[in-house]
């Protein structure tokens, strides 16, 4: 038998792999492609052969394919229809009687649970309120995060007035998009440095995720902002001090209240340097950060990073949206966090237990108009800035997040798949044929950064363009008259309660 | 009195090489080329092509029509330059007249080398293969004769292509060779089996370790041959191919330095100044040993032609010295043999694989972890990739294992030599 | 920290949507009332999210005399009436400051009512909580064209010298905003409409010059007035929602729509101001409020806020000012008003013009000798003016300040180089 | 001059270079035709070595300096004055594979009929040659690279 997902007794194919033989021309590229073997060439016959056995649905051979010959399907083997227990639930027993382990699953939520932003649509200006067209007049999406004084005072003094408020560091965002926390480790070397670049040059910034920050990408600090999670890898001082902003990382949405696990396999020498962990080793991050047990204990994290980065980079503090996460954001902001980052249900990961990443946690789009309201209400939302990750999958829903209340979104998913990803969830595997999610150097050099990096920039140029015209459509030229505004949000399809909750009004109202 | 610029007495590869040369640097000054053939400059290795009808004569030449007329070059065809005169000079040509230089590059090429003490040497049907003229002489001779075999004496470059020409014409070809393996030079015995081998696939004889003492005569024409141990050859014409030595007849008697070609320095330049020599008639440096040795092969030719150009106009480029190779195409069997071959004394690590079904035959030599010399049978693509690391001098000891694979490329090369070459070197960054 | 603090609760304007919606259905025309269209479906759930948009098209004018020279409200009147095309009868209004000099010391409370008991309600609540100096029926004259009239009383008042021993976190005018919340809340049927010192509002349902003549306007003398003619394209309109919006002797006519409504609104939520009325005029007077009065910042860095420069303008800017500039973009970014507009808004300190920063609202400013005209048209001001010393359109984002006993702001002085040689005349 | 330039670290193995140096060789240019067709009859002017996970896409570098066109006997080897690219011209050629010996890159090859010198000829001026253009990790490009 071979390693990893094999064919286990009882469990059949997840895809059929069909070669159209009028198309195929024996080329071999799929062959060499598929890094689960499912392409076969025969030298003696001369033919290439597939077997969906251990095809995982990457798409990696078909993309390539000259001739598209090649396409793949679910399996057509089903089981008797039940509502109930459903081909899936089926399968997982199978897995777990045959293995006796957690099931494993890469990627976010992919479970049938309601899309919020789908619910939500926008407003445009007709007769009364001019639209402002984007290309002909100024659109702005530069974007501060971090803390804000209320108000600015001013003395006077002998030239006139002097400014005597003092603005605490703020980030300055291009597009209110960020890239999501990825470790290096988790994406390859080439993945990070894509992203790294890509947010230097969109003037923008990505996250170092919890794997410390690689000595070739310190040059790109000043647009990352560097993790500091509970296994706390690769912190040192000039980690913190390089970077543009600190995140503690509470939370992921994608596994609340469980750590990570790198298997040792991938710790190789660049990532065991990078991590400052012996090379070949797991690396795992705790559940909780073992010196925060309490809201006072992160008040004095946040504070020891303020002091070891002389107040001058802003501390953000990512947690998962969970029931009670506008108390908890609340929590955060009045414990000295500068930003406060809310994973939704649906964010990403490279690998979960598949029952937490299906079964915890709340919606996003909840957890921000909660967080945000909540805020307001107790008077502290200029405190701290609000940034949202978890299922951010376009324009659209970058603006209403933003018109919920966000200061900025993280994108994860969305930006692996700009790169390549064709969302097969076998990140957990290091079989990534999209060279993303693996540390094979046969794997990873499939993703040229430079390439990651053009679409990376691309996709954020599209978002930006997008983002404009449907500010102007609405008669905004600045985002911050968008943010908070739920006046351009209405609801469609939600109930009353799930209208109050999001604080909106029902389309039509 | 009006001096020419510059002056080339001959008009081939070398010659080419230069006038390319000089017109990088200038494209005013006026060129002149006398050349004692009358034709428009040709593709010498051509001639077995030409022979065998595998080419016909409007390919043979070297460079376009109206070449000469595009280059600004006064060529002076069919006219023998006799004699150079260093204190003058000038160079003297055969209607007794004198021309004038300032730069002079001396490209006169081999002259093909008949040994004088074969009886019956001075029959009709006997021929020498170096030139155009050859070509048609033996064309001429053939279609006037009913020649029905032929004897090459020679196992040499030459002599394979002109054996292989004629047999092509449908004659019955002999090659003899006075060294115990065919391309003696060059090949070592194995790689000799092989192409003997080819050669009597494709119906050739071959007798080496000997050569022809007589030539029987008919009318005075050739009617057969004997050689060393006393057999008989039937053949009615005969074709010496043993060799060239450099034209060195020009500056006989001056004071150009000459041993058993030219002397010339890495600007390709004699010890007169502004007098030059490059090509089969030049003894230049050799990569290999540092010592000064002609190598009669074109690819030196032409790079030693452009050398001498470039500095005769007034540049500054040296040579990087010669190395002796051979790629020959022996009866549908490729070969290419660089540098050492059959290494004579100690300090050499010989490595080689043999096939002898497919034909193929890869063989390298060492010496001091630097390869010296190498020899392809049957399978060349990658041969260019062993020059290159001999001309470079590169250790392969971290490599040799994979020098003679199957898969050996230039991703068998260290990986900095690897993009030296294929973003350095090549391209000259 | 304002947050909290009982005082900018709920009502700070003189209208209160959850007293708007006790209201019975079909009262009367001036009374409060929801902004949209009322149909049998306004309950309770609908009320709690409300419409903001008081959709529509509107004429604004003001005058100043920035010597403080009383004028009369004829040249208003006239002005305003040279716009009627801008209206449609559903509302107009004026602010005057400077009417009041007999009283100037105490705050004059115009209040509406429906009926004599609500005035008597209304009588006995101020009296009991203020010490009233003064009270007389506002002078009015019966015009055709006001069909439906409230009772309209004023009265002269003082807070009561106990008052503010008992409440020693809050000022003057904290407590007379705390008692017209009151009324405005609590009595049925009564609605106080202005609230500053020696400065009153006038207003109601009717075209402006209508309005002006009920209320008999050519008999006052102020030093400044201005005037809102209302065009609203999706309600019946009310006295109450008619213009100007007054908070103590701040004034607001408005001319646009803010789109940034949203945020605006709970933006100063944050700072313990609930809109509540349904129109975006009311977030500008608590702009007004909250940047000037409250964190007190100079007028043109309050304008800056709420029609701040682009980014790229602010790199451009000196060091000094583009810091300035930036900080106030990223503190204040809640205030910026967004979407087209021109405000007047007056106090007694002075007239302040502004226009969105992308100018998508028509403003036009014109000076001669000390006084400062600003209308929604240029032929407003030359119905007062024919020969200004100096004419122009006011830029977007830059506001037109008229400062009493000062010279026009530097702002506008900029404004006035770039106006057309042409109209200077 | 433009070249085609090899970036290893990039090269992904798939060898779509080669393919589409075939099609684009081919007398119908449609893939599949010309697999069918005349796949033993065209030596793509690219070839990918690879050896663990090292590959990387290789061909005729254009040098500058071109010692095959030194070592051409015939002329066939030769410059293109327009865009200099070293091309052989296959009516000239005759096979004494010279050029295959003198290329230290070892980009030339012996052509399918066995007579002719075959190499790339970067499809003839074409604006992007099409390994170049098929590559999907960008590892060839072709860029301008004077020195």
């Amino acid at each position: 038998m071979r390693n990893n997902d094999v064919r286990k007794w009882l469990i059949q194919p997840d895809f059929v792999v069909e070669r159209d033989p009028d198309k195929c021309i024996q080329c071999q590229v799929c062959v060499r492609q598929c890094a689960n073997d499912v392409h076969v060439y025969d030298p003696e016959t001369g033919l290439v052969s597939s077997d969906g056995t251990q095809c995982v649905g990457c798409h990696r051979c078909a993309t390539l394919c000259p001739t598209n010959a090649i396409s793949i399907r679910p399996a057509q083997l089903e089981f008797r229809p039940n509502a109930n227990w459903t081909s899936s639930a089926i399968k997982n027993l199978y897995k777990q009687a045959e293995t006796g382990g957690v099931l494993l699953a890469g990627m976010g939520n992919d479970q049938g649970f309601p899309v919020y932003w789908d619910r939500m649509v926008l407003n445009a200006s007709q007769v009364t309120n001019p639209s402002i067209d984007p290309l002909r007049e100024p659109m702005e999406l530069v974007t501060y995060l971090g803390r804000k004084p209320d108000r600015i005072e001013f003395s006077r003094e002998a030239g006139g007035l002097a400014l005597t408020t003092r603005l605490e560091t703020q980030l300055e965002l291009q597009v209110p998009v960020m890239f999501s926390a990825m470790s290096y480790g988790s994406i390859s070397y080439n993945a990070s440095q894509a992203l790294a670049r890509a947010a230097k040059e969109a003037g923008t910034f990505a996250n170092s995720g919890e794997g410390g920050l690689h000595e070739d990408f310190r040059q790109y600090g000043s647009n990352m902002i560097v993790q500091v999670a509970s296994g706390r890898f690769g912190v040192d001082m000039e980690y913190l001090n390089v970077a543009g902003a600190l995140e503690i990382k509470i939370g992921q949405g994608a596994k609340p209240g469980i750590g990570g696990h790198l298997p040792g396999e991938k710790v190789d020498a660049a990532i065991s340097a990078t991590r400052m962990i012996p090379e070949g080793t797991d690396a795992l991050s705790p559940s909780p950060h073992h010196d925060i047990y309490s809201i006072e204990d992160l008040r004095q994290l946040i504070y020891a990073l303020k002091e070891a980065t002389r107040y001058a980079k802003p501390v953000s503090v990512k947690i998962a949206a969970v029931h009670n996460v506008a108390a908890i954001a609340s929590g955060c902001v009045r414990a000295g966090a500068d930003i406060v980052a809310v994973d939704g249900f649906r964010g990403g990961t490279g690998a979960a237990p598949t029952m937490i990443r299906n079964n915890v946690g709340i919606p996003i789009e909840f957890a921000l108009a909660a967080v945000d309201s909540r805020l307001r209400e107790e008077g502290i939302r200029n405190q701290a800035s609000i940034v949202v990750a978890g299922g951010i999958r376009c324009s659209a829903d970058v603006v209403k997040a933003i018109a919920l209340g966000a200061d900025a979104v993280y994108i994860g998913t969305a930006a692996l798949v700009a790169m390549g990803c064709h969302l097969c969830q076998k990140c957990y595997t290091g079989k990534c044929n999209w060279g993303i999610a693996t540390q094979d150097p046969y794997l990873t050099k499939r993703l040229n950064p430079n390439v990651a990096r053009r679409r990376l920039v691309n996709l954020l140029r599209a978002w930006s363009l997008e983002i404009k015209e449907m500010m102007g459509g609405m008669g905004l030229n600045a985002v911050e008259s968008l943010r908070g505004n739920r006046e351009h949000l209405r609801g469609v399809g939600l109930t009353d309660r799930e209208l109050r909750v999001l604080d909106i009004k029902a389309a039509g109202e | 009195m009006n001096r020419y610029p510059y002056l080339i007495i001959g008009n081939s590869a070398a010659a080419m090489g230069a006038i390319e040369g000089i017109r990088e640097r200038d494209s005013a000054s006026e060129i002149t080329v006398v050349s004692r053939e009358p034709h428009h400059t040709y593709s010498r290795p051509l001639i077995s092509y030409l022979l065998a009808g595998k080419v016909d004569e409007a390919r043979m030449p070297y460079r376009p029509a109206g070449y000469y007329e595009d280059n600004r070059v006064r060529a002076m065809l069919g006219v023998t330059a006799t004699h150079v005169d260093v204190r003058e000079r000038a160079v003297e040509i055969s209607d007794g007249s004198t021309i004038p230089f300032e730069k002079l590059l001396v490209a006169t090429g081999g002259n093909p080398i008949v040994p004088r003490d074969v009886e019956g040497g001075n029959a009709e049907g006997i021929f020498t293969f170096t030139t155009w003229d050859d070509v048609r002489r033996m064309q001429q001779f053939v279609e006037q004769n009913d020649v029905a075999s032929a004897l090459v004496v020679g196992g040499g470059l030459i002599g394979l292509k002109s054996v292989e020409a004629l047999s092509a014409l449908g004659i019955r070809a002999t090659v003899v060779e006075l060294a115990d393996r065919l391309m003696s030079v060059t090949f070592d015995q194995t790689a000799s089996d092989l192409a003997r081998r080819a050669l009597d696939e494709a119906g050739i004889a071959v007798r080496c370790g000997t050569t022809v003492t007589r030539i029987e005569q008919a009318d005075g024409e050739v009617a057969g041959a004997e050689i060393r141990e006393g057999t008989k050859v039937e053949c009615q014409m005969v074709v010496f191919a043993i060799g060239v030595s450099p034209a060195t007849e020009i500056v006989r008697g001056t004071e150009i330095e000459t041993e058993r070609g030219i002397l010339v320095d890495d600007c390709m330049q004699t010890n007169i100044e502004g007098i030059y020599a490059a090509g089969d008639v030049a003894q230049a440096v050799d990569l290999l040993t540092g010592e000064k040795r002609a190598i009669a092969i074109l690819p030196n030719a032409y790079r030693q032609g452009s050398v001498a150009g470039c500095n005769m106009a007034g540049g500054q480029r040296s040579y990087e010295g010669g190395l002796s190779m051979n790629a020959v195409d022996i009866c549908g069997l490729p070969t290419i043999s660089v540098g050492v071959t059959v290494p004579e004394g100690d300090g050499y690590e010989v490595l080689s694989v043999l096939d002898r079904e497919q034909p193929m035959y890869r063989k390298v030599v060492l010496r001091n972890d630097r390869i010296v010399g190498a020899v392809f049978v049957g399978e060349i693509d990658r041969a260019g990739i062993v020059t290159g690391l001999i001309r470079d001098k590169v250790d392969v000891s971290s490599f040799k294992g994979v020098l003679l694979s199957d898969d050996f490329g230039l991703i068998s090369l260290p990986a900095e030599y690897r993009k030296h070459v294929v973003s350095g070197a090549g391209i000259e960054v | 920290m304002l947050a909290g603090s009982k005082t900018y609760l709920a009502g700070i304007i003189y209208g209160l949507s959850g007293f708007a919606f006790s209201a019975p259905a079909g009262a009367g025309v001036w009374q409060r009332r929801s902004a949209r269209v009322i149909g049998p479906n306004q309950g309770e759930s609908m009320s709690k999210v409300p419409d903001y948009k008081d959709i529509s098209g509107c004429a604004i004018s003001g005058v100043m005399s920035e010597s403080g020279r009383l004028f009369s409200g004829e040249a208003i009147i006239r002005s305003i009436a040279a716009m009627h095309e801008r209206s449609n009868g559903l509302g107009g209004g004026f602010a005057a400051y400077g009417i009041y000099p007999e009283h100037k010391d105490h705050y004059a409370l115009h209040v509406m009512c429906e009926n004599e008991e609500a005035k008597r309600v209304a009588s006995g609540f101020i009296a009991r909580r203020l010490d009233v100096h003064h009270e007389e029926t506002i002078p009015t004259r019966p015009i055709d064209a006001i069909r439906a009239r409230p009772i309209l009383h004023r009265y002269f008042v003082s807070v009561k010298p106990g008052e503010l021993e008992r409440n020693y976190d809050l000022s003057e005018d904290d407590i007379v905003v705390e008692v017209v919340m009151e009324i405005n809340s609590s009595i049925d049927d009564a609605f106080v409409f202005s609230g500053g010192k020696n400065m009153g509002v006038f207003k109601g349902v009717g075209f402006p010059e209508d309005i002006a003549a009920f209320f008999r306007l050519e008999e006052y003398e102020g030093y400044i007035w201005t005037a809102h003619g209302r065009f609203p394209t999706n309600t019946t309109g009310w006295w109450g929602g008619a213009h100007p919006f007054g908070l103590l002797d701040w004034s607001v006519v408005h001319n646009g729509e803010i789109s940034s409504y949203g945020i605006n609104r709970r933006y100063l939520a944050n700072f313990g101001y609930h809109c509540t009325l349904q129109t975006d005029t009311e977030v500008i007077a608590y702009l007004f409020d909250l940047l000037l009065r409250k964190h007190r910042l100079p007028m043109e860095y309050a304008c800056m806020a709420m029609a701040p420069p682009f980014w790229s303008q602010i790199e451009r800017m000196p060091e000094d000012r583009r810091k300035i500039a930036r900080e106030i973009r990223i503190v204040y970014g809640g205030a910026l008003l967004n979407g087209p507009f021109s405000v007047l808004v007056g106090h007694s300190g002075g007239m302040i013009g502004l226009n969105d920063r992308i100018k998508l609202r028509p403003m036009t400013a014109a000076r001669k000798d000390d006084m400062l005209f600003v209308a929604s048209e240029e032929a407003a001001v030359r119905e007062l003016c024919p020969s200004p010393d100096l004419i122009w359109h006011a830029e977007g984002g830059v506001p037109i300040i008229g400062k009493l006993g000062k010279e026009v702001s530097a702002g506008s002085a900029v404004s006035a180089d770039s106006a057309p040689a042409g109209r200077a005349d | 001059m433009k070249r085609v330039v090899a970036r290893e670290e990039f090269c992904i193995g798939c060898r779509l270079c080669e393919i589409h140096c075939l099609v684009q060789h081919s007398k119908s240019k449609k893939i599949i035709k010309a697999f069918r067709e005349e796949r033993d009859s065209i030596v793509p002017g690219i070839h990918v070595e690879e050896k663990g996970y090292v590959s990387f896409a290789l061909q005729c570098r254009h040098c500058t300096d071109a010692r095959c066109i030194e070592a051409c006997m015939t002329g066939a080897m030769h410059r293109d004055p327009e865009t200099g690219a070293v091309l052989c011209d296959a009516d000239k050629c005759v096979g004494c594979w010279m050029c295959i010996m003198v290329c230290f890159v070892g980009a030339i090859q012996i052509g399918a009929d066995k007579h002719v010198a075959s190499k790339c000829d970067l499809c003839m001026g074409a604006e992007t040659p099409a390994c170049v253009a098929n590559c999907p990790n960008e590892a060839i490009v072709y860029e301008d690279s004077d020195e």
